[in-house]
């Protein structure tokens, strides 16, 4: 008998006998759900301390599960919808009746075809034909994404940024105004210099880009800390879990 | 140098600390305060305070327009901060008024209404003291319109009875009618729309809540168009302590936002902790071995 | 007592001017119903809405004169015909001169009233617009600026990209990252063990997975020349079949189709945190020495830098996700930030071709340097001096960075 | 040849593409929005590729009786019976008329019981993980470290009322030297700085990137050529 296996097999039986011998006995939940749901969350935790047969165990669950998970989803979600519903509406009357009534859109037909264009790499004749799926894929991505960041990322926060580096409020100077924004203002600058590929990053040139580095070493430190917290709420989630729902220890 | 291995000092020994056993107090910074309910005193910070003074000031009866623009993935971090809103304006016996831009909204008005105003204020009447307007589409563009007339849009409150036979619906014309609007959401649209959509062209003192992760990105709204803001658990945490700072005896009354908070604050002490002494060692290690390197250097 | 003086002028002349007011509105009731205490709006114009598909219009008109005597807003009223009924479409607020009414059918030709509105519900209704029609247009010139800054960014990639296809020759910095992936592959082989890449966890309908997947290849093709295993797990069908077809032809070219086999890349879940999972599993079993995380991530990022971490294994990162980079930076050995990971492909290729794209890329770095201390110059000037010259052309650089949502 | 059509493909597209979004007129305008319904079913028929290889995966791991055997029959058990709650719609409303996460069904509760805890400890996990890289990469080894610790501390202090108290005593002119107000101050300038100098070059990395794909100049992606 394989060892990993003994000690799942014990672990569960031993947790099976907790819920069994518990049964309505103390606050603990007498849910089997919940006790499932604690032994797969206990089963992932243990991995902090090293690998061990209920973190593969959960793991290889989650693994087919989530698969499939997505794979129901994409089916009655997208498929049944967006493509069988469009080509042939009478087809879905029992499971969405508000479309079946409408008239096809054979137009769909270019997608249903690019999907089995892409299924043709599993064909042992013509597989190459799966590139042309693939071809429009990218084509489309890159097309589309080239205005997309063009639009928000690049113009939009250039616009942003054009803002008078000495602040005037109410007639008279803003000290701390005008140091934000002149910090804003060459911020953006130093960093674009840091990203500079073609310029060897020498004298004046070469200082800003220092200057650049530390700007952008501020806003990965502060974006770290400021994410700290939220993550820890996240853990705080999980024990108020497994020491309320399920052990009952909390009001 | 030493031709033996270095025993490891105590500096390096913490330095190259197993990370398990960083795990371990993480884990325990956690579990403990969850066990024992531990909660700091949370100080409500200006910008949190800035929204409870408001509706402090507000007389009985002023009317607050609450819109609901969250959806179950944010209830943990939202949910807290509407229950201390709720429970502040029915104690001042403020008229509620709840709306949604959010689909998902209308389920949550719903259930708050069930949960805080029905159970902990059962002598509140609908119609007199609150009402749920329930969710209309139209997002930014529905702002704008009630920003003028209200009753265009909103001819039938959630339930379906007439507008203006709810009774606390008949002096409201427009938004300028309501003298606060509190937005509890983070995503769009949400308090950015109401700033400027609402209260902006309005004139109408805007408040709210968002998640931590959205929050930063108001900021710079407070606090000329926004009046406050409560930023995730820690926003709806200090808000929940201001309250039981007003009246003591909300202390009875759950408050998931310090019950958070508690956890998180031991945690951050921790890895903040963590820092400082990865820091020290690191020093002291470099010291040691600048000494070592320098001994080393004269030997020659 | 001043001040009671002056009260007392002040109520005075506020209870003349109710009297006044209230007067007149008697006077008005009385005489005829019809017209009310508004003075309407004017010269109503309703046009297509420009740079669309069609099926929109802009109602525009004179403010009524009456817009201070408490006018709450106006309505839009629309008919099919001037002498049918009018029925609403929308409201606009007060000071509010224009409407889009993006509801219209583009063979139907409409006529449309603006009614002004006090807090009292008292109407005044404009004239009737002339008639009009919304149509689709083929170009939309809200967006001539993004052509023009879009054109001299990919005018400039596309001439560079030609110069060094003649081969002219020119200075590229070094990107730490890159010098480190032959160095780390070696390492790899020397311990004999395998090389983990990860593609990020979106799909190839996101850019970052295609850089991702170019890397992929580039990386491939050095590994095929040594003896070490390459282990790709992704989290998305068309990904992982992608990836197979970029290793195998890597392989191919390397001369080395013999060592290719299709066990490198493999599918596990599309869930984000259930691959997570699976992923971790093969790192802290296989133990791979180096390990790539190169793509898109989310909160992800640090469960796998950790766990890489923990194992010590070599870490090159490339993300541009910001929200995940401070989390790469403080894991992995190597990061390439944003713009370095888009690079990297045409940097590991070292074809002339590519490499000139890359200065085209630092023109583009010129255009938005020069516009932001031109714009802020500009700002500051007007703000300082208050001058209407500085405004203007400041604000003419706004509206050159502006982008209408369509 | 057949190396040829897949570039033309991606050229003709890419350009179309970005050409349309000047273009409002039908059927320029909606070409971007139908994209993403098209990328959604393609990667329904995908899916089939997915599944193979990962039953294929595993199944040769059971076959071969690979070390972690035994956990792949887990895999390919979970995979298997939340394929058939899914797709037949088990446990729901008759037939298959029902909503497919319908409280009730099989489909929904594996999701709840099973998925869900382990999705939210697999998340949870992060807690640990951002302790344990804050305690070993927050350190001042260098200049760039220092700037790195030094942000990451103030915006930590900033969130723990310890760190509130610490500079509460400065006078009124100096407040904006208080952590909590430096820590908002480091988030909405320098922080934001950096994030715009990033996004700015991340917008020309993508164009450049996508001008190369779409020009055929890097075609790494298309794969093997040789047959």
């Amino acid at each position: 008998m394989r060892k990993d296996l003994v000690w799942l097999f014990g672990g569960v039986l031993f947790f099976g006998l907790l819920y069994l011998l518990n049964w309505g006995v103390k606050a603990i939940s007498t849910d089997l759900l919940v006790w499932i749901g604690a032994f797969l969350s206990l089963a992932i935790l243990s991995f902090l301390y090293q690998d061990n047969p209920f973190y593969k165990f959960a793991e290889h669950l989650f693994v087919g599960v989530s698969a499939a998970y997505w794979m129901c989803m994409g089916f009655w979600n997208t498929l049944v919808p967006n493509l069988i519903a469009k080509l042939h509406p009478p087809i879905v009357k029992g499971v969405l009746p508000a479309i079946a009534e409408k008239p096809p859109e054979y137009w769909y037909i270019i997608p249903a075809a690019l999907g089995i264009m892409f299924l043709m790499r599993l064909s042992p004749k013509a597989p190459w034909i799966s590139r042309w799926a693939l071809a429009f894929i990218v084509g489309t991505t890159t097309g589309l994404n080239l205005v997309r960041y063009l639009r928000s990322d690049f113009v939009g926060q250039i616009k942003s940024t054009l803002i008078p580096v000495i602040v005037v409020e109410n007639g008279s100077l803003s000290v701390g105004g005008s140091f934000s924004n002149i910090v804003i203002v060459l911020g953006v600058l130093c960093g674009l210099i840091y990203f500079f590929f073609s310029k060897e990053h020498k004298g004046i040139f070469g200082v800003a880009s220092r200057v650049g580095i530390y700007i952008l070493m501020i806003t990965f430190g502060a974006s770290f800390g400021y994410t700290v917290m939220a993550r820890i709420s996240l853990l705080v989630g999980r024990m108020q879990f497994l020491f309320g729902d399920w052990m009952g220890l909390l009001q | 140098m030493n031709p033996d291995k270095p025993k490891m000092g105590f500096f390096e020994t913490i330095a190259n600390i197993d990370r398990r056993v960083i795990f371990l107090f993480v884990g325990f910074a956690v579990i403990i305060p969850v066990l024992l309910s531990f909660s700091c005193r949370e100080e409500a910070t200006p910008i949190v305070q800035s929204i409870f003074d408001k509706i402090e000031s507000l007389p009985e009866g002023s009317k607050v327009l609450m819109s609901f623009d969250y959806g179950p993935s944010t209830v943990p971090e939202v949910q807290p901060m509407v229950d201390a809103f709720l429970r502040h304006c029915c104690e001042k016996n403020l008229k509620i008024y709840m709306m949604a831009l959010w689909g998902t909204g209308h389920n949550l008005i719903s259930e708050s209404m069930e949960d805080i105003i029905k159970e902990e204020f059962p002598h509140k009447v609908y119609g007199l003291d609150y009402v749920n307007l329930g969710f209309k589409a139209g997002q930014q563009g529905l702002i704008n319109v009630i920003l003028t007339d209200l009753k265009k849009m909103y001819t039938t409150d959630a339930l379906g009875s007439e507008i203006d036979a709810v009774p606390m619906m008949v002096d409201i014309r427009n938004l300028k009618s309501f003298d606060l609007i509190l937005s509890m959401g983070g995503g769009f649209p949400g308090i950015k729309e109401w700033v400027l959509f609402g209260g902006d062209p309005g004139n109408i003192p805007v408040a709210g809540g968002a998640t931590a992760v959205s929050a930063p990105l108001l900021y710079p709204y407070y606090p000329r168009q926004l009046l406050g803001l409560l930023g995730g658990i820690k926003g709806a945490a200090e808000y929940e302590s201001a309250l039981i700072k007003g009246y003591p005896k909300f202390k009875t009354y759950s408050h998931p936002g310090i019950d958070m908070m508690g956890p998180q604050t031991v945690a951050h002490i921790v890895i903040v902790l963590f820092i400082v002494i990865g820091n020290i060692t690191f020093f002291m290690g470099r010291k040691k071995e600048e000494e070592e390197k320098r001994e080393g250097g004269a030997l020659k | 007592m001043k001040t009671f003086s002056y009260s007392f002028i002040f109520y005075c002349l506020l209870g003349l001017i109710l009297l006044a007011t209230t007067d007149g509105l008697a006077q008005v009731e009385s005489s005829d119903s019809l017209l009310s205490p508004l003075l309407p709006p004017s010269e109503v114009i309703a046009e297509d809405h420009p740079g669309d598909a069609g099926g929109a219009i802009i109602v525009r008109w004179k403010l009524s004169p009456d817009e201070d005597k408490g006018i709450t807003g106006y309505e839009i009223l629309r008919s099919a015909s001037p002498t049918a009924e009018f029925s609403s479409v929308g409201f606009a607020a007060t000071g509010a001169n224009r409407y889009v009414d993006a509801n219209t059918e583009d063979s139907l030709t409409y006529y449309y009233k603006v009614v002004a509105i006090d807090a009292d519900r008292n109407a005044s209704e404009s004239e009737i617009s002339p008639p009009v029609r919304s149509s689709p247009q083929w170009f939309n010139f809200h967006l001539l600026n993004l052509l023009i800054i879009g054109g001299l960014i990919c005018g400039a990639v596309i001439y560079f990209i030609a110069h060094a296809k003649k081969g002219k020759k020119f200075f590229l910095r070094k990107i730490a990252g890159l010098e480190a992936v032959d160095e780390a592959i070696g390492r790899a082989t020397e311990m004999g063990r395998p090389i983990l890449f990860i593609p990020g966890i979106l799909d190839m309908d996101d850019v970052q997975t295609i850089a991702g997947i170019t890397i992929l290849g580039r990386v491939a093709k050095t590994i095929a020349q040594y003896e070490t295993k390459l282990n790709v797990p992704t989290s998305r069908s068309i990904v992982m079949s992608t990836a197979m077809e970029t290793v195998k032809e890597a392989y191919i070219s390397a001369g080395r189709a013999d060592a290719y086999s299709d066990d490198f890349v493999h599918y596990v879940t599309d869930e984000q945190f259930g691959y997570v999972a699976a992923v971790d599993g093969i790192m802290v079993r296989e133990k791979p020495a180096t390990c790539f995380y190169i793509g898109a991530f989310f909160a992800e990022s640090l469960i796998m830098a950790e766990t890489g971490n923990s194992i010590g294994a070599i870490q090159i990162a490339g993300t541009a996700m910001p929200a995940q980079l401070p989390f790469f930076v403080a894991a992995c050995d190597y990061t390439l930030i944003g713009e370095e990971l888009f690079a990297a492909s045409a940097y590991l290729s070292g074809e002339p071709k590519q490499l000139g794209s890359l200065k085209g890329q630092d023109v583009g770095k010129i255009i938005a340097m020069l516009a932001i201390v031109i714009g802020a110059l500009l700002e500051t000037f007007f703000a300082i001096s208050g001058s209407s010259f500085f405004g203007s052309l400041a604000e003419l650089v706004h509206k050159l960075f502006s982008i209408v949502a369509s | 040849m057949r190396r040829q059509i897949p570039l033309i493909i991606t050229f003709i597209v890419g350009s179309v593409l970005i050409i349309s979004v000047f273009i409002p007129h039908k059927p320029f305008g909606q070409l971007g929005e139908n994209f993403s319904v098209y990328f959604d079913i393609i990667a329904v028929f995908a899916f089939i590729l997915g599944a193979g290889n990962l039953l294929r995966v595993h199944g040769n791991r059971i076959y071969r009786k690979h070390k972690d055997w035994p956990y792949s029959v887990v895999t390919v058990a979970g995979f298997t019976v939340m394929m058939i709650a899914g797709l037949f719609k088990i446990g729901g409303s008759p037939g298959i008329t029902g909503d497919l996460t319908e409280p009730g069904s099989m489909f929904e509760e594996l999701y709840m019981y099973v998925f869900t805890p382990l999705m939210a400890t697999m998340f949870a996990l992060l807690a640990f993980f951002v302790a344990s890289a804050s305690h070993r990469a927050f350190r001042a080894k260098n200049k760039e470290a220092t700037v790195l610790l030094l942000a990451a501390f103030v915006i930590l202090l900033g969130r723990t009322p310890f760190g509130v108290k610490l500079t509460s005593w400065l006078p009124d002119p100096l407040s904006f030297l208080e952590i909590p107000n430096l820590a908002s101050w480091i988030m909405s300038v320098p922080n934001m700085a950096g994030q715009r100098a990033i996004m700015v070059g991340i917008a020309l990395g993508v164009i450049a990137m996508a001008l190369r794909v779409i020009l055929g100049v890097e075609r790494t992606y298309l794969g093997a050529d040789s047959e």
